[in-house]
């Protein structure tokens, strides 16, 4: 390899780059050095699931979630009943004037 | 003929930990941070710690993988801290690291054939084998630009085309497998000649022969068969052949006829075609002749070999013209020849 | 397994092979081949843990925070202040013609 | 599961208690044990990505939703654009009495 060389003197800080697989107190952790990213790639076809959850389509959700609050808080949900019938009321009201 | 790799990178090979053991659940184990390396996982482990190379891969065969325990690992010992060896470099041309079969079943059933140093070594017309539960790191620099070979196996992917295989060689775990600063190329044409082929690993001959330690041979006229790197002591038969020759089945003609009898078990013979140089009145060189030569070693000094080189001669004559043989001659290290036979 | 046998010959893809735990210059990265999924399996005391994050517990939250957004769709959320202004001031206006 | 009867041997000492990663016919499984745990940790500057979606922004996505969402039930969303001009049509027809 070239670079091989250069092992002794960057000690230090390759070995924090090195990523873990380890025991803490029987709990199984990974984990990486810093900058460093945990990946899972799946192939196109293939998928990552969590129980029986599939995680890519809940992701999705996450995303679609977030755009429907935004539309809400812009342009508000549903009228809630309590608005409605006071409208309602005032319309008679209002009307029988 | 087919060409299997031998060393390999597993994880469960107790030769690749520094401690000669696989680690347990209780060990440490730790891979160099440069450590560029493919690792093949074929069962369960346990492990406290693993420290990955900053750049490397675990191959997990079906039903591998890796757990954790609380506490103590009772099948482990006290627990050591273990490292992967960062084994010296492996060589393609390092003829001492491949297997030579006349196909897969008698590759698997460890049915191998013994050849002389150049084609011990993959010849272009070869199908290369690394083992399908395996993982394995090969150097392959030469002194030309590519290495080209009929078709590849790896971790039980057949490559038989060029484009699919220089594909293969850009994936990380292509990366990791094969580096060095020659490519390996698929898709070279398999030996179409009945009669055999030249190997064609001439070219490589000083690589090749510079990492084979020679034995001094122990024999008055040691001989120095085409294509190996050292003197030894045996017999050669040199085949002069005629169209109809095939040398498989030659091949298999002299293991019936010889190899399976007790007294020859412990020989070693390779025949192949190779080009022998002509001498004219016996010392002038004037170019080369394609014949098919026997290598024969018995492992001591060569009074087997020699005997199995009269049998095979005397058999060439018997039937020269049904096998397509025009003539015969042989050495030994004894001294004696066919010309004072 | 079944299949896994009959690899010899006829895998002509790269990519259909077995699942790699791969470190690519200290990124830790999980893959799998085509078709084939990454999951994660917990069992009701065991979690799956993203930077002290619960994994299992988050994806339920997605799945209730989707809800929620369907119930203010067609429900309505809380009535926004200005709504209230409004309709009290029309109510006291009205009131008072 | 398919697969796991080709664990044979390792079977009982593989045990439920022990979390755990594993290939089962080309799908790469973490499996937790009972109380165990399986973690994945980066530095605070590394991340956890699934195939190319940053998981530890999602998942921080999840709660900001979650929060956006109470925010919204409690004090409403944007107002409804029916309501409004429901308010505006009898601002004007109460100005006008």
């Amino acid at each position: 390899e070239p670079g091989d060389t250069a092992q002794g003197r960057n000690k230090r800080t390759v070995d924090n780059d090195q990523p873990r697989m380890q025991s803490e107190n029987g709990h199984l952790v990974f984990t990486t050095g810093s900058n460093k990213e945990i990946r899972f790639q799946t192939s196109p076809s293939g998928r990552v699931k969590v129980d029986d959850e599939d995680l890519t389509q809940l992701l999705k959700q996450i995303k679609s979630n977030k755009e429907e609050i935004d539309d809400i808080k812009s342009n508000g949900g549903g009228v809630p009943p309590d608005v409605t019938n006071k409208l309602n009321q005032l319309d008679t009201r209002v009307s029988t004037l | 003929l087919y060409k299997q790799w031998i060393p390999d990178t597993n994880y469960e090979n107790q030769t690749n930990w520094d401690h000669g053991a696989v680690p347990c659940g209780n060990d440490k184990v730790k891979f160099p941070a440069l450590r560029k390396v493919s690792v093949f996982v074929e069962t369960t482990h346990a492990v406290q710690e693993m420290i990955l190379p900053v750049d490397g891969e675990f191959i997990l065969n079906s039903g591998a993988g890796f757990y954790v325990v609380s506490g103590q690992d009772p099948d482990c010992g006290a627990g050591v801290t273990t490292q992967f060896k960062d084994s010296e470099s492996v060589e393609w041309f390092n003829p001492a690291l491949w297997q030579a079969a006349a196909n897969l079943d008698d590759l698997q059933r460890g049915n191998f054939l013994f050849s002389v140093h150049e084609e011990s070594v993959p010849c272009g017309y070869d199908d290369v084998v690394f083992k399908a539960r395996s993982s394995f790191k090969v150097d392959t620099s030469s002194s030309e630009s590519s290495i080209p070979v009929k078709s590849v196996s790896v971790l039980g992917k057949k490559f038989e085309s060029r484009s699919e295989f220089s594909e293969y060689l850009g994936t990380r775990s292509g990366q990791l497998q094969f580096h060095g600063s020659s490519a390996v190329t698929v898709g070279h044409p398999g030996c179409e000649d009945p009669s055999g082929c030249d190997c064609g690993n001439s070219a490589n001959r000083e690589r090749i022969c510079g990492s084979v330690t020679c034995a001094s041979p122990n024999c008055r006229k040691p001989l120095l068969p085409e294509g190996h790197c050292c003197d030894v002591c045996g017999a050669i038969v040199t085949l002069y052949t005629a169209a109809s020759f095939n040398l498989q089945t030659y091949r298999q003609r002299i293991h019936h006829l010889f190899l399976t009898l007790p007294q020859y078990k412990s020989i070693q013979l390779g025949m192949s075609k190779v080009f022998k140089p002509q001498r004219l009145m016996g010392f002038i060189p004037f170019g080369s002749s394609a014949v098919i030569q026997v290598v024969i070693l018995d492992g001591e000094e060569g009074k087997q070999a020699e005997r199995l080189a009269r049998d095979i001669s005397k058999d060439a004559r018997a039937h020269g013209s049904n096998l397509g043989i025009t003539g015969d001659e042989f050495q030994a290290s004894s001294g004696s020849s066919s010309d004072q036979s």
